[in-house]
């Protein structure tokens, strides 16, 4: 009995003290806002931009996976957006009319749960009162987040590296609607589309044999994943003039257990298997385990083969595998292999990939925009301004269409391919970039 | 759809079925002695796969004592856990749903203390015998999975001789059968409640350390592992040791067959599925003792 | 002292009532007191947890049944509703109701096995399967259901998006619910409930029909989460099969219950409330905030293993009745 | 040899036994008599400690017990034959002899008792392999017996031994218990409602009625008395 009533009273106070801490939060912070709000309808004259900006801080905020199966991706975001935060701070920070800034992030763990990132999107805009808001690398969660942006015109959305097409969609049907939500990346279907012409290239160029043109499927049930097959189809259509899909596997995200897969294309012998996975691990296993149980297939990989450690895991079972698109080439290209060793320098242990890279260029991308802009509000000018910016990076140029979305093609952002080829990542397609030439696999 | 086909179908099932097995195997050996489901099962086969993969990369440890170091030290924790935490619970009689709930927030602590220790990161492990053979040229066979197979084997004869043959395996039984007569043959319950715990907590990281160099390791990896684990040990009429082995390889044949035939999506589907037809036919499990509890 | 515990036996009912009213008032307040849009979101969301909790609580707590399947009522009534409103474009005020229904025969669909299994882990997993075999199919039917990309693009309830409307909104559900929680403990039926949770056999020989009432009750529950969550889409405008028809949901409902203390009707309240706004203060603590959220639930059980108000309720009971016999033997001994 | 001294014991708030006291000596076999709900079998579970004790005291040899844990009594040499024959149904009879004898480390000392407990009842060694479940009730009832024999106990408490089984299987059951205390010389603790067999094979009586011990003395007058052979064996 006794042993109840302390524990009682210790769990209340615990709780108490819990909500009291934040209470404290919630006073200063409703304090705040009884101003912000007052202002964020007034925004738009120059006084009380210093309000926002108060104390020379631009607050960015990112919503993102942290926790949950797509942490991988979410900490990789973290750590790009952190590194570029940290250089900006050091170079002394942006300009914004004439005065400089210094950038504070807020990132917030979404669990990679949409209705989550709805949650910690507003708690970012209303709470830390950030004119920026990362919204997710996952699709799912920035389409949940892309529904509330009209709610805060003064703030601007930028998505990291999503690639579904219902954006594209979406905005183009309304776009006064999204005018503050960007997506500085392309679509799936560009992903597809860069398949299609390689199948075609390589099979012209005899490297593959597509005379069947039968293909099977391995993607994870993610809305890429699944937007990737159909995808893939589409651009098989347009450039080799149709093909048999023999099997489409949808898997759920980080299986590692391809065996009944295999076996199953093995009995239907497909020229070309398309794996999609996000998680290193699944492409990792499905690579060994293809190598174990052999196969007579062609295997093009999309995405897992940039994760840190594919070559390194799997070993010689990967070579010769072909796989796109190459975003990032930390291999071969001075300026990504200089950002590769910058991120090490912070974070030891990172698993490194695209994403890091394409966050790091985000803030590097809003902090130009709002220096042209002279704001950080989005209403006043930012978004506007970020939608219409030619930003050159290391990595290719973004440059957005009318429906937000950054444009893919040779010049703009290009989607390479790449192989394997002794153990090393070789450029073999488009012609005008490949510095390798493609070779038979196995 | 020739022979070779479906025996590399049947392995693939079986080899997914050993993991089922002994996670099933433990969760069952729980339920029968301390009469509660334990949720936090599938981060022991979590636990185990990363203790390994730390010893063996960052320790840079040979094989072997890596391997042992690993299950012992699972099973240590796991002590620590049933005294801390489950033993207090237990002392009411009767049970009722809060080792549930406590088992369930020790699954959402030891998962984020992983990636709170380990990363986000997915780790890998090298293969333990990295040769493949192809067993007069019907199917292959990497070292990997025959290692799985015969160690699964060998561990779980072991498990049914010592329950079914020594003085420590009457004891569990009688404990599961009539925990307060048992108490009058002179069995302390408190104690077989403990060696159960540890032993099946043993089990689940044998689990992960077999399979951790097949499908690799991350701090989510036991959460889906469990929940086949739990419907393998229903399949398998609760309780009932012998019944969850069973069942579990069962389980994987079934799934493996699913994906050749229907495709993968529908997999988890058609194992559900698969529990529900059961049930229905008989409500106690495949091998369940009939009883109206 | 003795008077207060005298005083607490005798006016159970009224010292219930006032409090549940002065909660009530408090909410409908909040809007008022608080500014920021954010805590009147996460208001809601506790809010809707209760719901839930409140009907899985009717079922599990009192009916002895422990669905854990429950998610997938949520869910259907989620999906139903939107589905109807979007490709219908009826209004989501109409579809609602269609979602309950749906869920309601779900609902009816779940409770049968449940009836014919006995043992308790029996039923959860079964329950469990059926509500993950229920997510399976909505994420394996992309052309419908948008699969993991998400079902987008839901019409709102109100569509000027001020949050306090969908606020008030809720409020009515969740009273609506709990006067109907309420109302069935305290009836026969509630009764019946009861010693069907404590004893099958005796309440089949009492003459309760055991099927019948189970599946009633489960339909009644159903309906509870099919409505709210046909609320949730059209509030979210955005679902996912993982986070309205996942696993994760089921276990924070349990969770809920348990924390709070299953079987009474304050407790599941309590649950969601604790445990919701909990999970969003600690945000502060970053990466470690799901590792104290676990350590807080697991020290709760360990040490009030009836739940917060379960603990309560009965430390408060048992000391009254205590002073009450202490009273009452010394009447005897003068 | 066994001593209960004023027990109260409680079934949550319903008390159960209200100061019960009794004793049993040396090599006697001493009979509880009680109809149904009496307090019998929460007599026996006070005496193990299966249900702890509100208030009084237990004696085992002049040691207090009432604190040991239950399964303690079996190194003191004690042992009970359960109500219903709870044998371990899924188990086979040798597993349920050999769990009878638990407690022994020493397996010469095992093999004994199994020796001279088959000689009590031949009849086990060539069902040994089947699965105790099987049994009819009588062999149940041996087999539960033989179980709590197997360790050769100094007090072994009988709950109901002749509960639901033919006449003849009940003579031959209080035969061996007779038996037992002439050759083991240990005491008996007999529940019983067959009164007429029980006080003829024993020496000392008690009844039970609704938790109090209303009743006690010798077989004899026992069964002399008007009361017993009004409510026990309806004369």
């Amino acid at each position: 009995m006794m042993k109840k009533v302390t524990a009682l009273c210790l769990l209340l106070t615990l709780t108490a003290s819990l909500c009291g801490g934040c209470a404290g939060s919630v006073a200063t912070s409703s304090g705040t806002s009884a101003e912000s709000t007052g202002t964020s309808t007034t925004q738009s004259s120059p006084g009380s931009e210093q309000k926002t900006a108060a104390g020379g801080i631009i607050k960015l905020g990112a919503v993102l996976p942290l926790s949950g199966a797509s942490a991988e991706s979410g900490i990789a975001c973290q750590q790009g957006l952190e590194l570029a935060v940290a250089e900006i701070n050091q170079n002394g920070g942006i300009e914004m009319n004439g005065d400089t800034y210094q950038l504070k992030l807020y990132c917030e763990d979404d669990g990679g749960s949409p209705d989550q990132s709805v949650s910690v999107a507003t708690k970012l805009i209303e709470m830390d009162e950030v004119s920026v808001v990362y919204s997710s690398c996952l699709s799912s969660c920035a389409l949940a987040i892309m529904d509330i942006c009209d709610q805060y015109p003064d703030v601007l959305f930028t998505t990291i590296e999503c690639t579904s097409d219902n954006f594209s969609t979406i905005i183009a049907q309304n776009t006064e609607r999204y005018v503050n939500f960007y997506k500085p990346y392309y679509n799936s279907s560009d992903y597809g589309a860069a398949f299609g012409e390689l199948i075609a290239d390589l099979s012209e160029k005899g490297v593959i044999d597509f005379t069947n043109k039968t293909v099977a499927y391995i993607v994870e049930d993610t809305d890429a994943g699944r937007s990737c097959v159909k995808a893939c189809e589409a651009a098989l259509e347009k450039f080799c003039g149709g093909s048999t899909t023999v099997a489409a596997e949808v898997v759920t995200q980080g299986s590692t257990d391809f065996y009944s897969q295999i076996n199953k294309f093995k009995a239907l012998n497909p020229d070309v298997v398309m794996t999609f996975f996000v998680p290193l691990n699944s492409g990792v296993a499905y690579t060994k385990q293809v190598d174990e149980i052999g196969s007579d297939w062609v295997d093009i990989a999309f995405v897992y083969p940039l994760k840190a450690g594919f070559v390194e895991q799997t070993g010689a079972a990967c070579e010769g595998l072909f796989w796109l698109p190459m975003q990032v080439d930390f291999w071969n290209n001075e300026e990504c292999a200089a950002f590769a060793d910058k991120v090490y320098e912070m974070f030891p242990n990172a698993g490194l990939n695209a994403m890091h890279l394409s966050s790091y260029l985000g803030v590097y991308m809003v902090s130009d925009a709002i220096t042209q802009a002279g704001t950080n509000n989005a209403r006043d000018g930012l978004a506007k301004t970020y939608g219409a910016m030619d930003y050159q990076t290391i990595n290719g140029r973004y440059v957005f269409k009318e429906d937000h979305t950054a444009i893919a093609s040779p010049e703009h952002l290009v989607i390479s391919a790449a192989q394997v080829q002794n153990g090393e990542y070789k450029v073999v397609w488009p012609a005008n970039f490949a510095y390798a030439e493609p070779v038979a696999q196995k | 759809m020739n022979l070779s086909y479906w025996i590399e179908m049947i392995m693939s099932g079986v080899v997914t079925g050993t993991c089922y097995a002994m996670i099933g195997a433990g969760l069952s050996l729980i339920w029968g002695t301390l009469k509660m489901v334990n949720l936090a099962h599938g981060e022991y086969y979590m636990l185990g796969s990363y203790f390994l993969w730390t010893l063996l990369t960052v320790g840079n440890m040979p094989l072997i004592p890596a391997i042992i170091i690993s299950i012992v030290g699972v099973v240590i924790f796991a002590a620590a856990v049933h005294f801390a935490a489950i033993r207090p619970l237990l002392r009411k009689p009767g049970w009722n749903m809060s080792p549930w709930i406590l088992t369930l927030g020790l699954q959402i602590l030891l998962q984020n203390l992983a990636l709170k220790i380990w990363g986000e990161l997915y780790r890998n492990v090298p293969y333990f015998w990295n040769t493949v053979f192809k067993p007069w040229n019907m199917f292959t066979m990497s070292g990997q999975r025959i290692i799985i197979l015969t160690s699964t084997a060998v561990i779980i004869l072991a498990l049914m001789t010592v329950i079914k043959k020594t003085r420590l395996g009457r004891a569990i039984i009688a404990t599961s059968q009539d925990g307060e007569y048992a108490m009058m043959m002179g069995i302390n319950i408190k104690q077989i409640y403990f060696i159960t715990y540890t032993i099946s907590a043993g089990l689940a990281a044998v689990a992960g350390i077999l399979l951790c160099p097949v499908y690799s390791v991350n701090p989510w990896m036991g959460a889906t592992v469990q929940t086949k684990g739990l419907v393998v040990c229903i399949l398998g009429g609760l309780g009932n040791i012998e019944g969850a082995i069973i069942a579990g390889i069962l389980m994987g044949i079934v799934e493996s067959i699913a994906v050749s035939a229907i495709g993968s999506e529908w997999r988890d589907a058609i194992a559900y599925i698969f529990l529900l037809g059961v049930l229905y036919m008989k409500p106690s499990g495949l091998f369940g003792k009939k009883k109206g509890v | 002292m003795q008077n207060i515990y005298k005083l607490i036996l005798l006016r159970k009912k009224q010292i219930a009532f006032v409090s549940a009213a002065a909660a009530l008032l408090t909410l409908i307040a909040m809007p008022f007191v608080v500014t920021k849009i954010y805590y009147i979101h996460v208001l809601i969301l506790c809010m809707m947890f209760s719901c839930i909790t409140s009907a899985w609580n009717l079922i599990a707590g009192y009916a002895g049944v422990f669905s854990f399947g429950f998610q997938a009522l949520f869910g259907t009534g989620a999906y139903v509703s939107a589905l109807l409103s979007i490709h219908f474009g009826w209004s989501p005020w109409i579809t609602m109701w269609m979602g309950a229904a749906a869920a309601m025969a779900v609902g009816a669909l779940v409770a049968i096995p449940s009836l014919k299994l006995k043992e308790l882990p029996y039923i959860c997993i079964a329950t469990l399967c059926m509500g993950e075999i229920i997510r399976l199919i909505a994420s394996n039917f992309p052309e419908l259901t948008r699969g993991e990309l998400g079902l987008s693009q839901i019409p709102k309830l109100f569509q000027d998006n001020i949050k306090v409307k969908s606020y008030y909104l809720m409020l009515v559900i969740l009273v609506v619910t709990l006067m109907i929680v309420v109302k069935i403990v305290h009836s026969p039926m509630g009764m019946s409930l009861k010693a069907m949770r404590d004893s099958q056999e005796a309440s089949e020989s009492l003459g309760i029909n055991i099927a019948g009432t189970k599946i009633r009750i489960y339909m009644v529950g159903a309906f509870i989460a099919g409505f709210t969550g046909a609320f949730y889409a059209h509030y979210m405008n955005i679902l996912t099969p993982t986070s309205v028809l996942g696993t994760a949901l089921m276990t924070q409902y349990v969770a809920m219950c348990l924390i709070g203390g299953i079987g009474t009707i304050a407790g599941p309240i309590l649950g969601s409330f604790t445990i919701t706004a909990s999970l969003e203060l600690l945000r502060k603590l970053e990466d470690y905030r799901l590792i104290i959220y676990a350590l807080l639930i697991i020290v709760t059980i360990i040490f009030l293993r009836d739940g917060i108000w379960g603990t309560f309720k009965s430390l408060i009971i048992a000391r009254a009745e205590k002073h009450q016999n202490r009273n009452i033997k010394k009447e005897t001994i003068v | 040899m066994l001593k209960v001294d004023s027990v109260n014991a409680f079934y949550g708030d319903v008390q159960t036994l209200f100061d019960v006291s009794m004793e049993i000596r040396e090599n006697e076999i001493v009979t509880i008599l009680g109809s149904n709900g009496a307090g019998k079998t929460t007599l026996i579970k006070t005496i193990c400690n299966l249900l702890p004790i509100r208030s009084g005291s237990i004696y085992y040899k002049e040691e207090r017990i009432d604190k040991v844990p239950p399964y303690k009594r079996v190194d003191l040499g004690m042992s009970l034959v359960p109500e219903g024959r709870r044998l371990f149904p899924d188990m086979s009879v040798m597993d349920n002899l050999l769990l009878g004898a638990y407690s022994l480390r020493d397996k010469k000392q095992i093999q004994e008792n199994l020796e001279w407990v088959i000689s009590l009842f031949p009849w086990l060694s060539e069902r040994s392999k089947q699965s105790a479940g099987t049994l009819s009730g009588g062999e149940q009832q041996m087999c539960a017996i033989a179980r709590g024999l197997m360790i050769r106990p100094q007090l072994v408490i009988f709950d109901e031994p002749s509960l639901g089984l033919a006449p003849v299987i009940v003579d031959q059951i209080f035969e061996t218990l007779s038996k037992i205390t002439r050759e083991n010389n240990s005491t008996i603790l007999l529940i019983e409602q067959n009164a007429q067999t029980a006080l003829e094979i024993s020496d000392r009586g008690y009844v039970l009625e609704n938790g109090h011990v209303v009743l006690e003395g010798s077989s004899d007058t026992l069964l002399g008395s008007p009361e017993i052979q009004k409510s026990y064996l309806g004369l």
